[in-house]
Order: structure tokens, then C-alpha cells, then sequence
């Protein structure tokens, strides 16, 4: 069978096969990749995504979403109801600093980059910002640069990709759209 | 000089986050173009701010003064008559120093933007939240580290810097620390007798467990279950248990409830 | 307005609050009470009680289900389910735990280094972590050291390199380069 056509006549999948797919996001909490769920299932890869495509759509008056993050599918809650979950979870919003965010910025579009092209980019020191960045899992040590000194280079994670609900690095817009922005 | 109210421009100036930060955000300020840069005018906006901060006796961090003086260098080539072959002279050695400073900007300009592209995104925990994965135990899984070489590092730099004290009796499970459970912890810790408070918080692997831990102290004073007691100026602070760790600690959470509401 | 009377014509409470009660339980994860939820959302308890009971039916063909647990309610996966979700999860990889992690740090920066020696700088035993990193691939058995007893030396592996993304162990970095980064 083709991934390209979808196994259901009507192109609704069985109910059962959904509510299979919505119990295995639930339980996982971390995203699942299609192949995970079709190998689990034991079902092709176009039933998997017929499936989420409709388990999707159900989703649509609900207070959760179905998400497509760091290659897999996983549920969020939707934006609306964040202030109402902080609440009732007794904590304050996740915050970042405008230092930390740039430094993720710098090392998204430009890895794997060393430290001193973050300071020289950012015209400041980012040693402090990029242990913390590093401490909490956003960014990772990937290898040493090929220079003399052989600095070590610095690279987005996955949990970067999950905290900004991005399926992909590819996701993020270009710097040169911008730049292009800029010109008008 | 008698300090003066905070006058607000003065607020602006600790919240930037360099020197290009501050130059962009007097770049913005005069309106002027980012590609093609007045650079005198805008080096006469940096070193006026820049005196400013130092009349109020705010240390000025070197990165500043280093652009400063390019500032002031790209300010005296503009001032200069241009000989007619500055032109060629030019291309053969490179980039105009002005155009590179103006391409620096531009270019921190765009990541600044794409930082603030970064932030609008539904960040989780403040705009979205997931369920925590579900974790099971089994043998024949594949593993994965969950840290990056740094955090290996990092645990490796722990291990040979911790001094050759003894554990503490009591674990505490760091990763879910809460105000109870910190009070617990002191209070388990010294069970009845006392402890110098900077060991109290030393075993505790991170700087907001260890805010926690004196935040419970303090609560604990207030409550009578535990006293403090420093014999001189910046001495020790000796910590002294009054009830053991089964105290009834729905107290501790009714007051930091009553206090947030 | 009682407690017992349905606060809506027509028994259907507002999609909207039926979305924020499934996103509030969604993200809390353990059972939630519904005074919690009446106080969270500022709305009556009947309200909240509708609103429950009609997530509750709309869950009917779902893949989870809403469960009255410890005086609260809880999402949780239909049991026709758990077959499929012990599969998932057992596919998934499983984190090292921390005293295995303690153990592959100091191998990796003290190789090779002998059992007493990981035991003293840890503190505690190391044998039974020691077997499952072994066991795993992580860490190999690297000569006998010269000194009495001759106990054997252990070293970290190309599985290990692989599982941090290091291409060598150059690429380890350094006591230095983390102090650095403390400078702020």
C-alpha cells in the first residue's frame, strides 16, 4: 500500500484505531514519531497518519492540541488555558532572560558555533548565559572546531526543539527573509 | 554626590546587554538608517550615555569602552578629508571599518529580532503544557544519557570538589524540592540538635534548592520550630532544630498559600 | 444557586469550560479536586460538576478516559490500551540513572581508573552500577593496574563516545573550559 493513499474508504479511519493513538500520546507525555506508533500499532505508516490527522481535527474544540514537535506528535494544552494551569499548578511562567534567548538564537542558526563567535555576534561576554543555557539541557557541547586552541562547538538539543514546539531546526525562519524584510 | 532618585532612563541602562545592545537601541532612538550608518553622529549618542552612567558612578564594564574607542576612531576617519584614491585603496585592503561596524550591527540586529521571534513561540511552561513522560523500568532498553558531556563534567566536577564530609542521613529527592519538603529536610537534618546553616545548604546541588532551604529556615523561625543564633558580626549562623522532621507540616504550606494568594 | 441544580438550560455547559477543565486535568497529571477546579476557573462548583460530567460523556469513544481518584478527577487511559502502551514505553529509552552517570563521568575523566578508586570518589559502592554499564557496553574492562592485588582498570567505549555525541575523547571538555564559563 502506498503511503500516498489513504487505507479508509471515506478516508475516515476506525475509531478505535484514534482512540488507540490518542491513549499512546497520552501515556508517552514525549513525543512519538509515526514509525513508533505504526511499529506499536503494528499498522502502515499511512494508517498511523490518517489516523492523527483525524485524532487532529477531533481535537479541535478540545483544550488540548495535537502537536508536531522535534519529529513526532505529541499533546499540548492550548495557549488559552495557561494562565488557569499556572494557577492551579501554584507556579509562575517559565522565563528566559533576553541574554539566554539570544544566545539561542546565535547557536540555533549558526551550529555547531564556539563560544567566542557567540561573543563576538552578541559584542559580549556569554559564558554565564551559555553554562546556564547548557545546564538546563537547551544546548549541548558538540564536538571541538577544527582551529587552533580547538574550541569547543555549541548545538541546540531536542529539549530545544520541545520547549519552542518547533518539528524541526528547518522550522525556524530564515535569517535572510528577514533580512529581506528589513530592505522594504 | 548624594544618590538621586532613579531617574528613568537610568532603569534603561541595566538592561542592556552590551555595547551593541545599547548601540541599536540608540541607533533606534536617532531613527537613523542601519545601512548607512552616521557614525559620528551616533558615536556623539554612545559617548554622551556613556558619560552619563559615569557620572552616576556606574561602573562602565570594559566591552563598553572598547567600542567606545572605535567610536571614537571611525568618528576622526569620517571627520577626514577623503583623498580621491581612498576609494581604490579601499577595496584593495577590505572592508570600509565604518561598513564593517554597520554590517556587525545589522547582523546583531537580525538575531536580536530572531530572539524575539524565539520568545513570541508557545514556549512550554509558560504558554503550553505536556504531561511528564511516563517512566518504566527495563533491562533491555536502549539507554540514553539524558545530559551532554557538560553535564558529565559537571557531575565530575562535584564529585572531587566535595570536601570528605559525611552524607547527610537524610536524601532528598532534589529534582521535586518543595517548601515542605525543605523543611523537612532541615529539620530531619538536625533532628533535635544544631547545624551551621552554610552546611545546611552546602549539600544541596542547586542555587534555587538552597533558596528554598533558607526561605523554609526562615518560615521555620517564624513558626518557633527552629531557632537562629549567630554569636558574632558575618560569623556562622548556627541553626538549632526545636521540633523533630514529623511536625505537622500542613502549617508550613497554609502560610506560603495565605502568602501568594 | 444550589449545588444540585444544573446551572445551564439544557444541562450543556459552555465548550468552553469544558476545554479548560480537560486542559487543567491534562496538565496536572495527578487527581484534581473540584474545588480546585471551581476556584482555579472562578466559576461555581455546580458548574464545575456539569462541566466534568460532559467531558466525561464526550470521552465516551476516546482513548482516555475521566476517573474519579482520592476525591479528585483524573485522566487516564482506557485499559484495552495498556498493551500497546507498555509496548510503546518499552521501546522508548530508558534514562541512566544518576549514580550510572556518576560512574561513566569519573571513568571518562580519570581512565583508566580502578574500581576503589571510582568507590573513593564517589563515596559509595560502585560494584552493581559498575556490572550494568559493563553489561551495557558503556564502560570496558582496560588492564590491571601494577599494584598489589593487580585490580583491573576500567575505560570508557566507542558506545559511550556514541551516546554523548563525541567523535573522541578529545572532545570531552575540560575542567578549564567549564571555568570559563563561569565567568559571567
Amino acid at each position: 500500500m502506498s503511503d500516498n493513499i489513504l487505507p479508509f474508504p471515506g478516508n475516515e479511519p476506525p475509531d478505535g484505531l484514534i482512540a488507540a493513538l490518542e491513549a499512546l500520546l497520552f501515556a508517552s507525555g514525549a513525543p512519538v514519531t509515526e514509525k513508533q506508533l505504526a511499529e506499536v500499532l503494528d499498522v502502515e505508516l499511512a494508517t498511523v497518519r490518517a489516523g492523527l490527522s483525524a485524532l487532529s481535527r477531533a481535537c479541535e474544540d478540545r483544550g488540548v492540541e495535537l502537536a508536531e514537535i522535534a519529529g513526532g506528535w505529541q499533546f499540548r494544552t492550548r495557549p488559552e488555558h495557561a494562565d488557569a494551569i499556572l494557577k492551579l499548578l501554584d507556579q509562575r511562567p517559565a522565563r528566559l532572560s533576553r541574554a539566554a534567548l539570544e544566545v539561542l538564537a546565535v547557536v540555533a542558526y549558526r551550529q555547531p558555533v564556539t563560544r567566542s563567535e557567540i561573543d563576538e555576534l552578541r559584542g559580549v561576554d556569554s559564558g554565564g548565559v551559555l553554562r546556564t543555557l547548557l545546564g538546563r539541557g537547551l544546548l549541548r557541547a558538540a564536538g571541538r572546531k577544527d582551529e587552533p586552541g580547538r574550541p569547543l562547538m555549541y548545538a541546540t538539543t531536542r529539549a530545544f526543539l520541545e520547549l519552542f514546539a518547533l518539528s524541526d531546526l528547518r522550522d525556524l525562519p530564515t535569517l535572510r527573509e528577514r533580512e529581506e524584510l528589513e530592505e522594504d | 554626590m548624594s544618590a538621586p532618585a532613579q531617574p528613568e532612563w537610568l532603569v534603561q541602562t541595566e538592561v542592556f546587554d552590551g555595547p551593541l545592545d545599547l548601540l541599536l537601541y540608540l541607533v533606534r532612538r536617532e531613527g537613523v538608517d542601519l545601512r548607512a550608518l552616521p557614525v559620528a553622529r551616533v558615536a556623539d549618542a554612545y559617548l554622551a550615555y556613556l558619560d552619563k552612567m559615569r557620572d552616576l558612578h556606574l561602573g562602565v564594564a570594559g566591552e563598553y569602552l572598547v567600542m567606545a574607542a572605535t567610536l571614537v576612531w571611525l568618528k576622526s576617519l569620517e571627520l577626514l578629508p577623503r583623498k580621491p584614491t581612498l576609494h581604490e585603496e579601499e577595496e584593495e585592503e577590505g572592508e570600509d571599518p565604518r561598513e564593517a561596524l554597520a554590517r556587525r550591527l545589522r547582523e546583531y540586529a537580525q538575531y536580536r529580532e530572531a530572539a524575539d521571534e524565539l520568545d513570541t513561540r508557545p514556549r512550554v511552561g509558560r504558554d503550553v503544557f505536556v504531561r511528564d513522560p511516563t517512566e518504566v523500568e527495563g533491562e533491555q532498553r536502549p539507554v540514553e544519557a539524558g545530559i551532554d558531556a557538560f553535564g558529565l563534567l559537571d557531575l565530575y566536577y562535584e564529585l572531587i570538589t566535595r570536601e570528605a564530609e559525611p552524607e547527610p542521613e537524610y536524601s532528598v529527592d532534589t529534582r521535586t524540592l518543595s517548601l515542605e519538603e525543605a523543611c523537612r529536610f532541615v529539620l530531619g537534618t538536625l533532628s533535635g540538635g544544631r547545624g551551621e546553616l552554610s552546611a545546611l545548604l552546602s549539600v544541596l546541588p542547586t542555587r534555587r534548592e538552597r533558596i528554598l532551604t533558607f526561605v523554609a529556615v526562615l518560615e521555620m523561625v517564624r513558626l518557633g520550630w527552629v531557632g537562629l543564633e549567630q554569636d558574632e558580626h558575618l560569623g556562622p549562623v548556627q541553626v538549632e532544630g526545636k521540633v523533630s522532621a514529623d511536625v505537622d507540616l500542613s502549617r508550613v504550606m497554609g502560610r506560603v498559600e495565605a502568602a501568594t494568594a
